[in-house]
């Protein structure tokens, strides 16, 4: 459906950003790209949504190279949509259905779809609650919540987060994460990226390991988990959980609850500890 | 000439119904009041004061080599009644002020017909406003921290510093809204 | 008679003390203008008005992004303005950066800008007024960047420092509104006897004290900040 | 030498931020605040450092109340500063070097003592390789040294961190962390507000847990964070190494090392899986 072949990004000042990037989002339903501060991922979010053209290579949707006028790139990024790291930089109206409803309002929906759509993404994000309030009184994790849902209102079919998690407490972590897996259920296609490892190894099923604007690494988050070599050249480290497997040689476990149930079967500690 | 006593009966009755019904902090009211109170005593004075050749005119004055300068009648009453004017209009901004939230009064604005530009300008200012008051809170400690305005010279260099700041990331903020924009399907238009 | 000159002497140093501790650049307070003074100001600022919404129109319809760069430099604006800054005289006082933006977008779109700006000034920070809107409109937002900004180009042709320019454009900008703010209130307000001729030389004379400084600390602060944005 | 006495913020709206917190600053070497998003953590940051001004209650350094006029806070600076959490809100000129030595050229030190400061700070945060780059060029791990190194010039006695390892990856992360380590060798007092549990685990040796305003738990680290209950009543969680001892039913390690030997040593497993 999306992917990028050959995908070379050079800024004004010659550096290359983004060298030879083969991505395809078919891989999985969650997709992490991951790496650390500076490897090129918010600028590979950028050339995929046709905001920046690539010098050589392209984008592909639905095995078409995107092109680089108004008309295709209009009707590209209601199938293709993006959240922003910074909830700041997306708000635009300090009235949260305003902003939620702006993009449905530049895509001259009416009034009362506009209403409908607006109200559901609201509900999905956990934004309804405080709708009624002007944006500036909002703490940061609502903030992020409205600009998810100004987002999730164009009901795109994939969506691209950056940075989904970046300084959000466990709580609003958890909630945001809880979020994602919803919109999977939905059948929306999700692609991460993040340098928090836990979040992605919690989320994604397929990931993409980015260093110095290269492709390192690719696979299922098992198979690059593991390859902690590969992780620690790309400035980035293991899961906890993976750490466990590899450190106490016990099977691979997806999430915590699923290791403690192993734990508990295999040695019978009830964890009962107070 | 409406009785000063009437516009004292407008700025209690909305006094008290910001205070007491709206339930706006008293502390926060007294504090808002002495913001146009500098302004309001030096340009009362001015007109209070008068300078003339003919001593009948006033009430108090001394002599000044050939005229006087001194207190009319009539200035105190038109000081009276502009103070008392002032203030009635001062508590009925200020009853609007802090009861409305600014978001309806930006529907007002949209149903006075006002140019469509202007209403637009009106909301994204009125939002980057907050972020950058923050903003500028923020590098301000941050300065203030760092012994930035401890004295006169460093205040000048440190505001200018500051000023700075802000002003690239307003640069910066532009580009990054642009892009978020574009992804937002912007079409020329800020529609509410 | 020494006594008395003596009281007098007082009551203006006490003046000058308690002034530039409160002064907010020069914003007529809400309800100090007769309603048909307001009026008046009101409908002379319009004409400005119109022009500059137009001038934006036709800048937003060649490039719509620049609805959003013209937006980032009205909250700028405002910023700058709830700012505090040291003035010569006392405390502090507000730089009103309207200087710096006729510099940086041009006198007409400062017009609009500028009366949002007070607008909000008057919702969020009580300066000003709405009843006043349109006589400090009027003098902020169209007289004093019309007069930085012509400034700056007049010296500018002439070959004149970069720098200099500024300070002078920011400068003069400053004092043009002084002198604009003092004529309304003068007009408003005519002294009982000499008009409003002996009334504009007090309102000249006694906001001097505290203006003249303030124009001459913007026009170095705006110098400054341009240099620094230079080298950004 | 620095603690806080029944200190009450209230804000301007009559929302109270910080109600009745006792801290003591002595009760560990390297302290943590830790509580969600909205908790009060920066406020009291801001109050300990004299930018607020409690409404009841008050800040003691040395035993004797902070004073808010000019000449005190002048003198309580130099001994207690703070480093934000965003670099860009801190650094305000273009070049690394004159930034750094902000603070002591507003204090009037001669310029070969700024030197030997400002080079001896860049050095300890590792900024010193990078101080001929013009800010803008640096990366945002690279610009929050610049920051810290700005701080640390001062030479204070205590350091106020706020969420120092907040947007950072892994590597960076690491790396702070042990400039942190670093600075507490040296003597330093350090504070650390952060919702990021595993770091505050791994650098702080006693912790404050603060929830909407309140002061809800107190301990050494290990204390705190075996009370899952207060933690999750905060909208925390506990790090992973916590949640092993208490679901594994193995001692409480500091840090993995020591976690990852006492296995090999109990359980024979070498860990040598590829």
């Amino acid at each position: 459906m999306l992917r990028t072949e050959n995908l070379t990004y050079v800024y004004e000042d010659g550096t290359v950003a983004l060298n030879n990037i083969n991505i395809d989002m078919n891989k999985g339903n969650r997709i992490g790209i991951i790496g650390a501060n500076g490897c090129g991922k918010s600028t590979l979010f950028l050339n995929i949504i046709g905001i920046l053209k690539p010098k050589k290579g392209s984008v592909l949707y639905e095995d078409e190279k995107i092109q680089y006028n108004k008309k295709f790139l209009r009707e590209f990024r209601q199938k293709v949509s993006i959240v922003f790291q910074d909830p700041d930089k997306q708000i635009f109206y300090s009235n949260v259905y305003d902003d939620v409803a702006f993009a449905l309002r530049n895509l001259d929906f009416p009034e009362d779809i506009v209403k409908e759509r607006v109200e559901q993404a609201l509900r999905k994000t956990g934004a309804y609650e405080f709708k009624e309030k002007p944006v500036h009184f909002l703490s940061y994790g609502q903030k992020k919540r409205v600009a998810m849902a100004g987002v999730l209102a164009m009901n795109s079919d994939i969506i691209l987060l950056d940075e989904p998690t970046a300084g959000l407490d466990p709580l609003m972590t958890k909630s945001v994460t809880e979020i994602i897996h919803k919109l999977s259920a939905d059948g929306k296609k999700i692609v991460i990226s993040s340098h928090n490892m836990d979040s992605i190894y919690d989320i994604c099923d397929y990931v993409y390991v980015l260093s110095k604007g290269k492709v390192v690494g690719e696979g299922s988050v098992e198979e690059v988990f593991t390859k902690e070599e590969l992780l620690n050249e790309a400035g980035l480290n293991q899961p906890w959980l993976v750490k466990l497997h590899k450190n106490l040689n016990v099977p691979l476990f997806k999430n915590e609850e699923s290791f403690y149930k192993y734990w508990r079967e295999q040695y019978g500690n009830s964890g009962s500890r107070s | 000439m409406r009785d000063y006593r009437f516009n004292l009966g407008i700025f209690l009755f909305l006094l008290l119904l910001t205070v007491g019904v709206a339930g706006i902090p008293l502390k926060k009211y007294i504090k808002l009041l002495c913001i146009p109170i500098a302004f309001l005593i030096i340009s009362l004075i001015t007109i209070l004061i008068s300078c003339s050749p003919k001593r009948e005119l006033f009430l108090w004055a001394l002599p000044l080599s050939k005229n006087y300068i001194g207190i009319t009648r009539e200035g105190i009453i038109t000081c009276r009644h502009v103070f008392f004017r002032a203030m009635a209009c001062v508590a009925s901004t200020y009853f609007m002020a802090l009861t409305i939230p600014m978001n309806q009064l930006i529907v007002v604005f949209k149903r006075f017909r006002l140019p469509k530009v202007f209403i637009e300008l009106l909301i994204l200012i009125y939002r980057f406003i907050f972020i950058f008051l923050e903003e500028c809170k923020e590098i301000h400690t941050a300065q203030e921290m760092r012994f930035g305005y401890n004295n006169r010279k460093n205040s000048y260099k440190s505001l200018s510093l500051l000023i700075r700041s802000l002003f690239v990331r307003v640069m910066q903020k532009h580009e990054e809204l642009i892009i978020s924009l574009e992804s937002k399907l912007y079409d020329g238009e800020f529609k509410m | 008679m020494r006594k008395e000159k003596f009281k007098l002497a007082a009551a203006f140093a006490l003046m000058a003390i308690i002034t530039p501790s409160t002064v907010q650049a020069m914003h007529i307070m809400e309800g100090f203008l007769p309603a048909k003074w307001c009026i008046f100001w009101a409908i002379v600022t319009i004409p400005f008005l119109v022009m500059g919404i137009k001038n934006l129109n036709k800048i937003f319809k060649e490039q719509p992004d620049k609805k959003i760069l013209i937006a980032l430099a009205g909250g700028f604006v405002f910023v700058l303005s709830a700012l505090k800054i040291p003035s010569v005289t006392g405390s502090c006082s507000h730089p009103t950066g309207v200087g710096l933006g006729a510099i940086l977008f041009g006198p007409t779109v400062m017009s609009v800008l500028g009366i949002i700006v007070l607008l909000f000034q008057s919702l969020l920070l009580a300066h000003g007024g709405l009843t006043t809107l349109g006589a400090n409109t009027f003098s902020m937002a169209i007289v004093g960047p019309l007069v930085s900004y012509a400034i700056f180009k007049l010296l500018k042709k002439n070959n004149v420092k970069t720098s200099t320019c500024v300070f002078f454009a920011a400068a003069l900008g400053d004092l043009a509104t002084y002198v604009v703010t003092a004529t309304q209130l003068s007009i408003a307000f005519p002294a009982t006897s000499g008009g409003i001729g002996a009334s504009l030389v007090k309102f000249l004379g006694i906001f001097a004290v505290t203006q003249i400084p303030l124009a001459i600390a913007e026009g170095l602060l705006t110098t400054v900040v341009y240099n620094l944005l230079l080298d950004y």
